[in-house]
C-alpha cells in the first residue's frame, strides 16, 4: 500500500501525458493546463516544507549557541525583513521591498557572478595543461578561440576569427550533437524506467 | 632560474585574481586604448549609414533591447547616433520591447545634447511600440498607421522630420539593436517583404546565429557584442567625426587583456609544468 | 564618491563579496549570509505572488471548487511531520514526477533525437556547395563523422577495443575540441560582467571612470 | 469643425483617387487541422488592385449568417493570402467569412463570402505521426532489454569515474572529513535529478556503513523531501537509523547566485574530503567546482548540461558526461532491470547511426530528402 499508491499514481499518469501529447482535442488540453496548475499550486505547499527545513536548521544554531550561530541570526532576520517588506509594503517599482532587491540582493548576485571572471582564469590556469592529447587538444582550441575573438588574434593570422567561429559551429556542434543523443536516450529511457516504476528510488524507505 | 620555472607549476590562485582585477582596471581607469581589426560586417554597417544624404532620408533605429544586455548594446546606439548627428543625418527612433523604451529616450536625448539637435526637426524618437511584427508590417503600408505619436505625445503630422515619410521606400536603413531574436524578425517582415535594408546590432552570444544572413545580404551590416561597439566607435573616429573613443573601446581593451593573460597564464602554466617534469625525472 | 547610501550599500556588499577571493572572511560570511537570507525572502513573496495567488487564491475566490483537490494533495506534504503517515508525501511528489516523465517522453524524442537526427544527416542542400565551409557537404560529412565517433563513446555494451577504441577515442577529441572552443568563448561573456561591476564601482559610487 | 472640413475633403478627392479597387477573389475557409477545434484558416487569392501603392491590405469578416452583419476580426497587409481566425469559442457552429480589400483614400471591396464552416476539434495529431513513431520504437526496443535483463546479467563495461565514487567515501573517512553532495538546481521531474537523488542513495549507504558525515544542502523543495527520505533510508538500510541527522540535508534557497555563495561558503568552512556536483548546473556550476577545488577536494561532477561540462571537466576530479550520468545511477544501483534499460539505449544508439547514414546515403544517390525530411517536427 505504501509503495502501490504512489507507484500506481506515477504510472497512470505518466502514460496519460504521453498519450496526451498526440491529441491536441479540447478535452485534452483542459486536461494538460489543468494539471500544470495544479503542479504550481503543489509547489506553494513544498516551498513550506523547504522553509520549515531552513527555520529549523538555523534557529537550532541559534538556540543551541553552536559554532557561528550569529551567522544564523543574520540569515533569518534578513529573509524575514525581505518577506516582511514584500507582504506589507508592496513590490511596486518604489517600495522599500524593490529597493531591497534593487541594491541589496542584485548587486550581490551581479558580483557572484562577476567572481566567474576570476575562476574562469584560474581554472584555465591550473587544468590547462598538456598532460595527455586530449588536454592538449581541450587547450589549443580554447587558445584559438580566445585569441579569436580579440584583436591580437587577427594580428597574428587574418584568419584567426574565423577559424574561431569555424570550431564553435563544427567540431564543437558535432561533439554537442554525439553528446545530446545519449541524454535524449536516457532521459526516454529513465523517464520510461520511472512510469513502470522500475526506478523507484525516490520512494525512500517508504 | 629553473625553480623559479617550476614555481609557475603552483601559483597561487590569489595571484591569478590580483592579474585579472590588474589587466581589466587598468584600461578602464587609464583610458588605454588599442587599434582593433574591424569586421567586415561593422565596416559594412558604418559605409552604408556614411552613404547617406545628410539632411535627406532619415535612418530608423530600434532599441530591441532589455537593460540586461545594456552594457553591449548601449554603447552602439551612442556610436551609431554620434555617427548620424555629426554628419547630420535624421534618425527615426522606436522599439519593440517594453523596457527599451526608456533606454532609448535617455540615450537619444543625451547625444542629440551633445550636438544640439531637435526633436522634430533632426531626430523623432516615438518609443515601444507593441505588436511586434504587426508594427513593422504597419511601417511597410503606413509609417504614420504604426507610429501615431512621438514619445513626447507630438501627433506624427506635427513632426517636420516625417514629412515625405511613407513606408520603408523613404527609410535607407533599418538598425535593429537586440539581445534576443528581433532582427530576425526584421528580416523576415521587413527585409523579405518590403525589402527594407536591415542591420544589426546583437550581443557577442547571438553573433553566430546572424552569420548566415550577412552571408546572403538579408543584414546589409552588423556590430557584435562589445567588439562591435569598439569597432564602430574606432571608424567614427578615424573618419573624423569624433575625438575621442568612449566607453566599448575601454572596456574592449579590457577584454583584449584579460583574454592575453589567461592565455599567457596557460603558457606559464605549462612551462612550469614541463620543467617540473624534468626536474622529477633526474 | 556618491552621496546616495543605497549606492554605498550596493558597494560595499559588492565589495563584501569579492572579499572571498582573498579568504574566507567575516565579511564575507555576513554578506553570504545576509545574500542568502534575502533571497529566501524574495522567493517566499515570489511564490505568493506568482504561484499560490493565481493557481489557489483566485480559484478559490472564483468558486472553482475543483482547487480543493490540489489542496488536499498538497496538505499531504504536512505529513512529514507525522511519522506514521509520513508516507503519504510521497502522493503529491508522484503526480509531480509522474506528469514531469510523461510530458517529457515525447519532447526528448523531438527536440534531443529527432532533430539532433535531421541535423547530422547530409540533405541535398549541401550537394550545392560542397566547400562552404559552415554548410557545405565536405563539412556535413565532417560533422557526420564527429556525430557518431561521439555516440560511440556512449556505446556501454562492449569494452573500448578494436574499432570500436579507435571511433571513441575519435569522438573524444572532437569532445576536447568543442569543450575547449565553448570554454574560450564562454571568457568574453564572464569578463563583461566583471567589467559590468567594475564600472559601477568605478563611476556609480567612486567617479573614477569617466 | 476640423473633422468636417476633412469628410468634405476626402468628398471632393474621392472620385479622382478612387482606384477602382478589385475584391480578393478564391475565398475559402477551412477548419484548421489538428488543434482543439478553437481555430478557422482562411485562404483567398490577392486582390487584382494588389500592386498599386495606394493599397493598403485586407480586413477579414467573420459573420454567423451569410448576409451579415460582418465583424472585422484582423488587418492583414499587401500581398497576403492567408488569416488563421483564433478566436472560435464555439464548436460545430457554422460561421461565415469574407475578405474586404481596402485603399489608402478609403474606398474598399468585399469578396463573396464563404460558407458555412465549422471548427471541430482533432483526436489525433496527424503531423506528429512521426514523433509516435519514434517514441513507439525508442519505447518498444527498451522495454524489450529489460525483459531480456531478468533473464541474466548482461554486460556493461567499465565507467570511469565511478570507482571513484565508491574511494571517495573511503578517503573521506580516512580524512575524518564530511562529504559534501550538491544535486543541482532542476526540479524533481528532471532525469539529471533522478539520477543525482539515486547516486545519493548509494553514497548515503557507504556513509553510513563508515560512520562518515554526508552534508546535502538542497536548492529545490520538492528535490529537498526526496533527498532527506534517501538519507534517512541509506541509514535505515545499514542498521544505523541512529546515525541520520536532521540538519546534514537541508534547504539554503532557490536562488541560482544565492546557492552558490553560500556553497562557496560551506566548502570554505567545512572543508570537505570529497564534492558531489550530481544533477543539473547552470552557471554556478564552475563558482561551485573552483571554490571547492580551492580546499584542496577531491570533486566529482555528474551533468546533462552540454554548456557546464567544458567547465566540470577542467575544474574536477572525475566528471560523468551527459548519458554516463544516468548510467552511474543504473550501474551503482545493481539492478538488473535498469542495467537492461542501458543496453536498450545502446540498441537506439545504432538505430540512429543506421537512420543517419541511411538518410545520408539517401541524400547522396538519389538526390532526394525524403528521409530528411521524415525528421521535420513542430
Amino acid at each position: 500500500m505504501k509503495r502501490n499508491v504512489p507507484l500506481a499514481i506515477v504510472f497512470v499518469l505518466g502514460v496519460f501525458f504521453v498519450v496526451q501529447f498526440f491529441i491536441p482535442s479540447h478535452p485534452s488540453q483542459v486536461a494538460y493546463n489543468t494539471m500544470l496548475e495544479w503542479d504550481m499550486a503543489l509547489l506553494v505547499f513544498a516551498t513550506v516544507i523547504a522553509l520549515d527545513s531552513l527555520i529549523r536548521h538555523h534557529t537550532q544554531k541559534i538556540m543551541r549557541r553552536q559554532g557561528q550561530w550569529g551567522y544564523s541570526a543574520v540569515y533569518l532576520s534578513a529573509a524575514l525583513l525581505m518577506a516582511l517588506a514584500g507582504f506589507i509594503g508592496g513590490t511596486t517599482d518604489t517600495s522599500f521591498y524593490m529597493k531591497l532587491f534593487q541594491y541589496a540582493m542584485s548587486p550581490m548576485q551581479t558580483s557572484m557572478f562577476a567572481i566567474l571572471a576570476f575562476y574562469m582564469a584560474s581554472a584555465a590556469y591550473r587544468a590547462f595543461r598538456a598532460r595527455t592529447a586530449e588536454a592538449t587538444l581541450l587547450l589549443i582550441s580554447a587558445f584559438i578561440v580566445m585569441l579569436g575573438l580579440i584583436p591580437l588574434g587577427a594580428t597574428i593570422w587574418g584568419g584567426m576569427p574565423r577559424l574561431s567561429e569555424w570550431l564553435m559551429q563544427v567540431p564543437n556542434m558535432a561533439s554537442k550533437r554525439g553528446i545530446t543523443f545519449g541524454i535524449g536516450l536516457g532521459a526516454v529511457a529513465t523517464s520510461l524506467k520511472i512510469i513502470l516504476g522500475i526506478e523507484r528510488n525516490w520512494l525512500g524507505g517508504a | 632560474m629553473m625553480k623559479f620555472l617550476s614555481k609557475l607549476n603552483r601559483m597561487d590562485r590569489r595571484i591569478v585574481f590580483l592579474l585579472v582585477t590588474v589587466v581589466i582596471l587598468i584600461p578602464l581607469l587609464l583610458n588605454i586604448q588599442s587599434r582593433l581589426y574591424v569586421d567586415k560586417a561593422t565596416h559594412d554597417l558604418f559605409n552604408r549609414i556614411d552613404a547617406i544624404q545628410p539632411g535627406g532620408q532619415p535612418i530608423l533605429i530600434s532599441f530591441d533591447y532589455d537593460p540586461q544586455v545594456a552594457p553591449e548594446l548601449d554603447p552602439m546606439a551612442v556610436a551609431v547616433l554620434r555617427h548620424c548627428f555629426a554628419k547630420g543625418i535624421k534618425v527615426i527612433g522606436m522599439g519593440l520591447q517594453p523596457q527599451g523604451d526608456a533606454i532609448g529616450e535617455a540615450i537619444i536625448s543625451r547625444i542629440s545634447k551633445e550636438y544640439n539637435k531637435k526633436s522634430g526637426t533632426d531626430y523623432c524618437y516615438f518609443g515601444y511600440r507593441p505588436g511586434g511584427y504587426i508594427v513593422m508590417l504597419y511601417i511597410g503600408e503606413n509609417v504614420k498607421k504604426a507610429l501615431p505619436q512621438d514619445y513626447y505625445g507630438v501627433s506624427y503630422d506635427s513632426l517636420p522630420m516625417m514629412k515625405g515619410i511613407h513606408n520603408y521606400d523613404d527609410i535607407p536603413l533599418v538598425l535593429s539593436l537586440a539581445g534576443s531574436t528581433w532582427p530576425n524578425t526584421w528580416i523576415m517582415f521587413a527585409g523579405t517583404r518590403y525589402k527594407a535594408s536591415i542591420a544589426d546590432g546583437c550581443t557577442a552570444v547571438m553573433a553566430p546565429e546572424y552569420y548566415p544572413f550577412l552571408q546572403t545580404g538579408q543584414l546589409v551590416g552588423q556590430m557584435a557584442g562589445m567588439k562591435g561597439a569598439a569597432e564602430y566607435e574606432q571608424l567614427i573616429v578615424d573618419a573624423g567625426y569624433t575625438k575621442s573613443k568612449d566607453i566599448a573601446s575601454k572596456a574592449m581593451s579590457a577584454i583584449s587583456y584579460s583574454h592575453i593573460l589567461i592565455i599567457l597564464l596557460i603558457v606559464m602554466g605549462n612551462i612550469g609544468y614541463f620543467v617540473t617534469r624534468r626536474m622529477e625525472n633526474k | 564618491m556618491s552621496g546616495n547610501p543605497w549606492i554605498w550599500l550596493a558597494a560595499l556588499l559588492s565589495l563584501a563579496i569579492f572579499s572571498f577571493l582573498y579568504k574566507d572572511n567575516p565579511t564575507y560570511k555576513f554578506a553570504e549570509h545576509l545574500f542568502t537570507g534575502l533571497t529566501v525572502g524574495y522567493m517566499v513573496v515570489l511564490t505568493w505572488n506568482t504561484y499560490a495567488i493565481p493557481y489557489i487564491v483566485i480559484p478559490l475566490q472564483e468558486h472553482r471548487w475543483l482547487i480543493f483537490i490540489p489542496i488536499a494533495v498538497g496538505m499531504l506534504y504536512f505529513t512529514k511531520f507525522i511519522p506514521k503517515l509520513s508516507y503519504l508525501m510521497l502522493i503529491p511528489i508522484a503526480i509531480s514526477l509522474g506528469f514531469g516523465s510523461g510530458l517529457g517522453i515525447p519532447l526528448y524524442v523531438e527536440a534531443d533525437l529527432f532533430k539532433q537526427i535531421q541535423g547530422t544527416m547530409i540533405n541535398t542542400s549541401m550537394l550545392k556547395n560542397i566547400w562552404d565551409p559552415y554548410n557545405g557537404l565536405v563539412v556535413g560529412i565532417l560533422i557526420l563523422i564527429g556525430t557518431i565517433c561521439t555516440i560511440s563513446y556512449f556505446f556501454f555494451s562492449r569494452e573500448h577495443k578494436g574499432a570500436l577504441k579507435i571511433s571513441a577515442s575519435t569522438g573524444i577529441w572532437f569532445v576536447m575540441i568543442g569543450f575547449g572552443a565553448s570554454f574560450g568563448y564562454t571568457v568574453m561573456a564572464r569578463m563583461s560582467l566583471l567589467i559590468g561591476r567594475m564600472q559601477f564601482l568605478f563611476t556609480d559610487w567612486i567617479h573614477l571612470i569617466k | 469643425m476640423g473633422k468636417m472640413k476633412m469628410f468634405l475633403l476626402a468628398c471632393l478627392l474621392m472620385p479622382v483617387l478612387a482606384l477602382g479597387l478589385e475584391p480578393p477573389t478564391d475565398l475559402n475557409a477551412v477548419d484548421t487541422p489538428n488543434d482543439d477545434g478553437t481555430s478557422i484558416t482562411v485562404t483567398w487569392k490577392t486582390s487584382a488592385s494588389d500592386v498599386d501603392t495606394r493599397f493598403n491590405g485586407y480586413n477579414v469578416e467573420r459573420s454567423e449568417k451569410a448576409e451579415g452583419p460582418y465583424i472585422m476580426l484582423g488587418w492583414m497587409p499587401r500581398n497576403s493570402g492567408h488569416y488563421q481566425d483564433n478566436s472560435i469559442t464555439a464548436m460545430n457552429l457554422n460561421y461565415y467569412y469574407r475578405v474586404v480589400a481596402l485603399s489608402d483614400v478609403g474606398d474598399s471591396a468585399a469578396s463573396q463570402a464563404t460558407g458555412p464552416v465549422a471548427a471541430s476539434q482533432s483526436w489525433f495529431n496527424t503531423g506528429k505521426f512521426n514523433t509516435l513513431f519514434g517514441t513507439i520504437i525508442f519505447i518498444a526496443i527498451t522495454l524489450w532489454f529489460i525483459q531480456r535483463a531478468k533473464n541474466g546479467r548482461l554486460f556493461i563495461r567499465r565507467i570511469a569515474g565511478l570507482d571513484a565514487v565508491e574511494e571517495a567515501v573511503g578517503r573521506a573517512t580516512e580524512m575524518g572529513r564530511p562529504i559534501l553532495y550538491c544535486l543541482g538546481l532542476d526540479p524533481i521531474s528532471t532525469v539529471a535529478t533522478v539520477a543525482a537523488l539515486n547516486i545519493l542513495g548509494r553514497v548515503a549507504k557507504k556513509t553510513a556503513e563508515y560512520d562518515t558525515p554526508l552534508v546535502v544542502p538542497t536548492y529545490d523543495p520538492i528535490v529537498h523531501t526526496v533527498a532527506r527520505e534517501m538519507v534517512k533510508e541509506g541509514c535505515n538500510s545499514m542498521g544505523r537509523p541512529d546515525l541520520f541527522k536532521e540538519d546534514s540535508v537541508y534547504f539554503v534557497t532557490n536562488d541560482q547566485m544565492g546557492y552558490a555563495a553560500a556553497l562557496s561558503g560551506i566548502m570554505a568552512r567545512e572543508k570537505p574530503a570529497t564534492n558531489f556536483f550530481m544533477g543539473y548546473y547552470y552557471a554556478e556550476a564552475l563558482v561551485l567546482a573552483e571554490s571547492g577545488a580551492a580546499t584542496g577536494a577531491i570533486q566529482i561532477a555528474g551533468t546533462d548540461a552540454v554548456t557546464q561540462l567544458p567547465f566540470f571537466i577542467t575544474s574536477c576530479d572525475y566528471t560523468l558526461m551527459g548519458e554516463e550520468l544516468y548510467a552511474a545511477s543504473a550501474y551503482l544501483s545493481k539492478e538488473p532491470l535498469l542495467v537492461g534499460g542501458l543496453k536498450g539505449q545502446d540498441a537506439c544508439k545504432l538505430l540512429i547511426v543506421a537512420a543517419v547514414i541511411l538518410g545520408t546515403l539517401w541524400a547522396l544517390i538519389f538526390k532526394s530528402d525524403v528521409i530528411y525530411n521524415f525528421f521535420n517536427v513542430g
